[in-house]
């Protein structure tokens, strides 16, 4: 630092212009001066994401009821099934933990076995949703014009339908049964996925980085899937882990109104359903499976607020 | 200068013209509806004990052997004129039995609604005026919280709370508001709010989030330059342009609402256009569904228009 | 820390003429803020006083501490995540530190205004011009709304405005940048204030429109009696406009000198590479700069800040921090001010 | 001066669609209006503005990122105005461009090997080390170092940002640069550098630049010869002494006028003219020449129809009533 000084500045020559001929070859410049280790954009999500407790929690949580979906045979302590007619409606006792319902079934069992019917059906309705939403969301951002105004008015129409009537209305087309009534909240949804795709592609479409790769002849194809996909990624996680949650709650509706998981399939919302005539009986068999439901679309949303606060986008100053 | 009153023709005859390209639309896709049904809607309207010249004789009745362009023509030109068709269960016309049920419906709706802007509104501007503080967080974790109940659970434990252990509610039941308003009240007041309880969660998120983003605003700096005290600087100069976010989050939620209220009118009994579309779902009641849909949707765009209205006084930028 | 006693009114004009009692006093002025490192310190013991009728104009690189100096000058600095760590402030005879939220309020907008970078962003789109002055002027002076109006109308005839009347009932969108920065100073000015804080007011502005704004700032100065404090990035502006000058580095006020002084002979070899970066509009030299970038608050360079970036440096300036020494009547914060021969061009 | 230009832009106009009335269509907005420029093989253009001039639309509109309702550019000799499909891109290899924003031209997700090789993947086939060999030599080029590549944007500063976006404008040896306000967001010293590299890239490459700024030091600085825009139209062209020192165009000579000068002595001495008055609402454009509303020297020729562009004093100017330049002149007040 202070060797320059060593020498005798020149007084016929300019310091600064010197410098600043040094300045302009410098190969050695370091980076953005306040960042000492290089971070990868995966180490910095990881590193944002681990300092959001409340985020973590909720992820933790979630990959708890997906291992408790997938072990239910193991940990349910009997079968889910399984009838006893002389044992029904009964409190919580040691032997039925959490008590037993109308068909003196094991509450306990059903609710961890309803944690697979539930994700699934979860996660199939999603899935649905992004498959329709995806595309055309995608199309309709970056084509913008005539195509975006086609696509939008469709899909306004179906977003004028108040989402639970409509799914309502498609089951009753379909005729209940749960696929049937994922399928129904998927196409519900797609509208939403579909909006939020167009929206984040509109805006990354705006960016300079788009208009440099046109500029330098890359085929539109490419500047698709290498910039507006790439940096479309983000929101869409976020979006998706909002849906995903917003899913179980709509599961959670069709099956209590009897549209959703048939007898003898125990999701969270059947559970409820069945329960609801015996609510001045047993009030305890409707707790465990609204409590259930909460809990799990509660760390969904946690984890998407989370998810977005540790994607969002580099600011420019450090 | 400018007529106030001009502006406001412009947009709602702007509005309208849309508003009906839309109804269209979704008139398209109720009526594709029946495309879905995987029985024969002759069948099930001939009754089960139908022979077959019967059934192709309701079939003719109905018009279903008529291209599939000429049948929507004549239901969307039916629909036009208000008229629903009939139920196929019964075969009273569609409009009568919207007309008996929609009411109750809009009432309950409404109520919700009222319910959930008077908490969330306040809600919102004291967390975002305490953003990172305890209110804030209380706010917000109750919000979360709204948002991820089911509602018909909360419904369920209310049920259980005010009807079956304090006793101070009818746990269902329904009296008509121009009958008895009190009673109305009576009878309104559980399902109404279990109806507000994820509208006004989500409202408050909302509202929250874009008045933090207001108040980052350079203008809002200017605004404390300039000697105003906080509560001035957040009540008209941070709320107001607020508004435009918050007053299409209260659209949506009033879309939401008015399907919502189809689970809440099964849990509390109440005899409101939900009732009757379930109902009718499970009867395979098409033309009652066609019906219950398309006037929710005409609902729902009329909402639309008024948030639309809503946006110029809130941002003078819009047109 | 250092001794600071560089506070001396600068009066370049009539050096004879009795000292006025400066209508802004700021004396050793510290803030701190909380980042990953913890509470750094930003601003450093800043000291300076303006004069009624005088432009001090306020100049560094970004990241200098320049605007952070003017918002904590009103108090603006956010609640949570800053903090003043020292000195004090005195604007109009009041003692800005102590004063409650109610009274810092009745100051603010009425006797110390101040007036923004983006004249796009800092009006309030939701109301009109005339609403956003008309309610300065209540919120202050004790008038009918009527009165108020007609205030804010004449504020924006004040600062040139064609057809005030008329459009005071605009909305900011409806008036082009120029227009919204005459109507930012229509407000600053429309409760006569004692002192005007300008953060870089024109460095948004094309430059006939900066002209124009120039030219509106030194009359409201003259004409309203104001001590403005003028912030800004560009050494032509200054000399076009101040008449003191303060130029920060680090946090720090390195070098202050009246605004033909500074011109003529630069005091400290940070201010010397500024004027020599400024490209000349006159004939074509080789551009010159200032390598390197300003230091993190928790990454300062031991003893003088500037000494990393300095082509004067010798080993004796990494040593200890330097204080802002008194040099007739001007300072500089350079070990060695008394043998560097530096000029503002070659 | 016998040298074929490389680019010539002429008769260039770009309009935007306008607000959509209730009724009836919505009259397009004239961004630019007939603007006619040529660069010859190595030499810098500058063209200068005030914001809302049109500078930048103009550049968008010869890259053909938007497209012109009229005129040609013709790039070597080839009609880009007449290009479609693939053939527009494989010409875009010869003009390329350097972005204002040095944040948001970058792909905040893409590495420095992607971003400065991606021309060269779609132009060259190259892929892999052969790809990553010609960035490193890129990056050294502009003064990075070549291990750079495999870090993201928002690990530099905005300078060195600058120097990736050129480093990708030079990777495929384009003829024509066009840097537009290429060195706005910059603070002073880093754009200083910024213009020592661009100078020392022309000689080295023998690139022309078409270089679009609002500052115009840094355009005196940079260009042999300037072309200035108000309101859409060319005023004025000529070489960057005519400009500064013998401007003709009374809009030129306000211009010049308005810039501080940092030296107190001389610029309180200075005769200024301050313009009053505001630039024209660009939907209802005036009928004659934009600048009359705030020109001392407006008559009424001069709002009835834009004046032509005429040779005056060795520059071309559309004006009227051009400034008579003698040495004496006390019209420009740079030197006293």
């Amino acid at each position: 630092m202070i060797e320059t000084s060593e020498r005798t500045p020149d007084p016929t020559a300019d310091v600064w212009v010197e410098a600043t001929r040094r300045a302009i070859q410098e190969r050695e410049s370091g980076y953005r001066r306040n960042t000492k280790e290089r971070t990868k954009p995966w180490a910095r999500f990881k590193k944002r994401f681990l300092k959001q407790r409340a985020g973590m929690v909720a992820v933790v949580f979630l990959l708890l009821v997906v291992l408790t979906a997938v072990f239910a045979p193991w940990l349910a302590p009997l079968d889910p099934n399984k009838q006893n007619l002389g044992q029904i409606l009964q409190y919580p006792s040691a032997e039925h933990l959490l008590g037993t319902d109308d068909l003196g079934r094991d509450v306990l069992s059903r609710l961890l076995y309803g944690a697979q019917v539930s994700l699934v059906a979860a996660v199939q309705a999603t899935g649905i949703g992004v498959l329709l939403g995806l595309p055309f969301g995608l199309i309709a951002g970056y084509a913008g014009g005539r195509t975006d105004r086609a696509i939008m008015f469709v899909n306004d129409a179906l977003m004028s339908m108040p989402g639970l009537l409509l799914a309502i209305a498609i089951v009753g087309m379909l005729g209940p049964g749960l696929t049937n009534a994922m399928v129904a909240i998927g196409i519900v949804f797609a509208p939403h996925i579909l909006r939020i795709v167009r929206g984040s592609v509109m805006e990354v479409k705006e960016e300079t980085y788009i208009e440099a790769s046109r500029s330098l002849g890359t085929p539109t194809s490419r500047i698709i899937v290498d910039h507006v996909l790439r940096n479309v990624r983000s929101p869409f996680i976020v979006g998706v882990s909002l849906m995903t949650g917003r899913a179980m709650l709509n599961e959670a509706s069709l099956s209590f109104l009897g549209m959703g998981a048939q007898y003898p399939d125990a999701s969270w919302g059947a559970m409820l359903g069945r329960a609801f005539p015996y609510v001045d009986r047993a009030p305890f068999l409707i707790i465990y499976p609204g409590i259930a439901i909460a809990l799990v679309v509660l760390a969904f949303n946690i984890a998407g607020d989370a998810l977005r606060d540790s994607l969002g986008r580099e600011t420019r100053k450090s | 200068m400018r007529s106030i009153t001009k502006w406001w023709k412009l947009i709602v005859l702007k509005r309208l013209g849309s508003s009906l390209a839309l109804l269209t639309m979704v008139s398209a896709i109720t009526f594709c509806m029946i495309l879905l049904v995987p029985g024969d809607p002759a069948v099930t309207a001939a009754g089960p004990e139908a022979t077959n010249e019967q059934i192709e004789e309701t079939r003719e009745r109905l018009g279903l052997n008529d291209n599939m362009l000429v049948q929507f023509g004549r239901w969307f030109a039916g629909a036009v004129s208000g008229e629903l068709g009939s139920s196929l269960q019964g075969g009273t016309p569609v409009s009568q039995l919207i007309g008996e049920r929609f009411p109750v419906t809009l009432g309950l709706a409404v109520a919700a609604l009222v319910i959930a802007v008077a908490v969330a509104v306040p809600a919102a501007i004291i967390a975002a005026a305490n953003k990172g503080k305890l209110v804030d967080r209380l706010i917000t974790l109750v919000a979360s919280a709204g948002v991820a109940v089911p509602t018909f659970w909360l419904g369920l434990m209310l049920v259980v709370g005010f009807s079956l252990y304090a006793r101070l509610l009818p746990s269902s039941g329904y009296a008509p508001f121009w009958e008895d308003p009190l009673e109305w009240a009576r009878f309104i007041i559980m399902p109404a709010l279990t109806l507000a309880a994820a509208p006004a969660a989500e409202i408050a998120r909302q509202l929250r989030g874009s008045m933090i983003g207001v108040l980052e605003q350079d203008y809002i700096r200017t605004a404390t330059a300039k000697g105003l005290l906080p509560r001035a600087v957040l009540l008209k100069h941070a709320l107001k342009n607020a508004g435009v976010p918050a007053m299409t989050v209260i659209g949506l939620q009033a879309a939401f609402l008015l399907g919502g209220s189809v689970i809440v009118e099964q849990i509390f009994g109440i005899p409101g256009l939900g009732a009757l579309s379930i109902t009718a779902v499970l009867q395979r009641d098409i033309p009652v569904i066609q019906g219950a849909v398309l006037v929710t949707a005409i609902s729902v765009l009329v909402v639309n228009l008024l948030v639309d209205l809503s946006y110029r006084i809130f941002n003078p930028k819009v047109r | 820390m250092n001794v600071d006693n560089g506070a001396v009114l600068l009066q370049t004009s009539e050096p004879t003429q009795q000292p006025v009692k400066p209508l802004v006093s700021v004396k050793d002025l510290s803030v701190e803020f909380v980042t990953d490192h913890g509470w750094q310190r930003v601003i450093n013991n800043v000291s300076l006083e303006i004069a009624p009728g005088k432009i001090l104009g306020v100049v560094g690189e970004s990241g200098s501490g320049k605007s952070v100096t003017s918002l904590a000058m009103m108090r603006l600095l956010p609640k949570q995540g800053s903090r003043i760590a020292g000195g004090s402030i005195e604007i109009d005879g009041e003692d800005i530190q102590s004063l409650d939220d109610k009274a810092l309020s009745q100051m603010r907008g009425n006797r110390m205004a101040m007036i923004f970078q983006e004249p796009m962003t800092s009006l309030n789109p939701a109301y009109t011009i005339g609403e956003q002055i008309a309610e300065t002027v209540r919120r202050h002076k004790r008038v009918s709304s009527k009165e108020a109006w007609k205030r804010a109308v004449e504020s924006l005839d004040d600062v040139g405005i064609p057809n005030a009347a008329g459009r005071a009932r605009r909305y900011p969108h409806e008036f082009s940048g120029g227009m919204r920065q005459r109507a930012m100073i229509a407000m600053a000015i429309s409760c006569k204030p004692r002192v005007l804080i300008a953060d870089e007011p024109t460095t948004a502005l094309d430059v006939t429109i900066q002209a124009q704004i120039l030219q509106l700032l030194r009359s409201m100065c003259e004409d309203l009696g104001l001590a403005m404090m003028f912030i800004t990035h560009n050494m032509g502006v200054v000399a076009d406009t101040c008449d003191d000058v303060a130029v920060m580095y680090a946090g720090e006020i390195v070098e202050r000198a009246g605004i033909y002084e500074i011109f003529a002979q630069p005091k400290h070899p940070y201010t010397e590479g500024l004027l020599r970066a400024v490209p000349k509009l006159q004939g074509r030299s080789e551009l010159a700069s200032i390598p390197g970038t300003t230091p993190a608050p928790w990454d300062m360079p031991p003893g003088c800040r500037f000494q990393p970036r300095c082509p004067y440096a010798v080993p004796e300036c990494a040593e200890s921090p330097l204080p802002l020494r008194q040099i007739a009547d001007r300072s500089s914060r350079c070990l060695r001010v008394g043998e560097l021969d530096l000029k503002a061009s070659k | 001066m016998s040298e074929q230009p490389v680019l010539e832009v002429a008769g260039l106009e770009v309009s935007f669609p306008g607000k959509k009335k209730m009724f009836g269509k919505a009259a397009p907005i004239r961004a630019v209006k007939g603007v006619s420029l040529s660069i010859q093989p190595g030499e810098t253009l500058g063209l200068v503005g005030e914001s809302g001039s049109g500078k930048s639309t103009v550049a968008r509109a010869l890259m053909r990122l938007i497209e012109p309702a009229a005129g040609r550019v013709t790039l070597k000799g080839e009609d880009l105005t007449a290009l479609k499909g693939s053939a527009l891109r494989k010409a875009r290899r010869n003009i390329q461009m350097v972005f204002q924003d040095p944040y948001s031209s970058l792909d905040p997700s893409a590495l420095v090997a992607d971003t400065v090789g991606e021309a060269l993947e779609v132009h060259e086939g190259l892929k892999g080390k052969e790809r990553d060999a010609r960035v490193a030599e890129l990056l050294e080029l502009v003064g990075l170092a070549g291990h750079h590549l495999e870090r993201y944007p928002y690990e530099f500063s905005g300078g060195q940002r600058q120097r990736i976006a050129i480093a990708r404008a030079l990777a495929l040896n384009p003829a024509v640069v066009v840097c537009d306000e290429a060195v706005s967001a910059l603070d002073v010293s880093t754009q200083n550098q910024i213009i020592g590299l661009l100078e020392g890239l022309r000689e080295k490459l023998n690139v022309a630049y078409l270089f679009i700024s609002h500052d115009l030091a840094v355009v005196r600085h940079i260009s042999d010869r300037v072309a200035v825009m108000y309101f859409g139209h060319l005023v004025e062209v000529g070489t960057v002494e005519q400009i500064f020192e013998r401007p003709a165009h009374p809009y030129t000579r306000a211009l010049l006028s308005a810039v501080p000068i940092a030296d107190p002595v001389r610029q309180r001495g200075r005769k200024t003219a301050i313009l009053s008055g505001e630039i024209p609402d660009i939907v209802n454009p005036p009928k004659g020449c934009p600048f009359a509303s705030r020109c001392e020297f407006a008559t009424d020729a001069c709002t009835e129809k834009m004046p032509e562009f005429r040779d005056h004093d060795g520059s071309s100017v559309a004006c009227y009533h051009p400034l008579e330049n003698s040495p004496t002149s006390e019209a420009f007040a740079l030197s006293q």
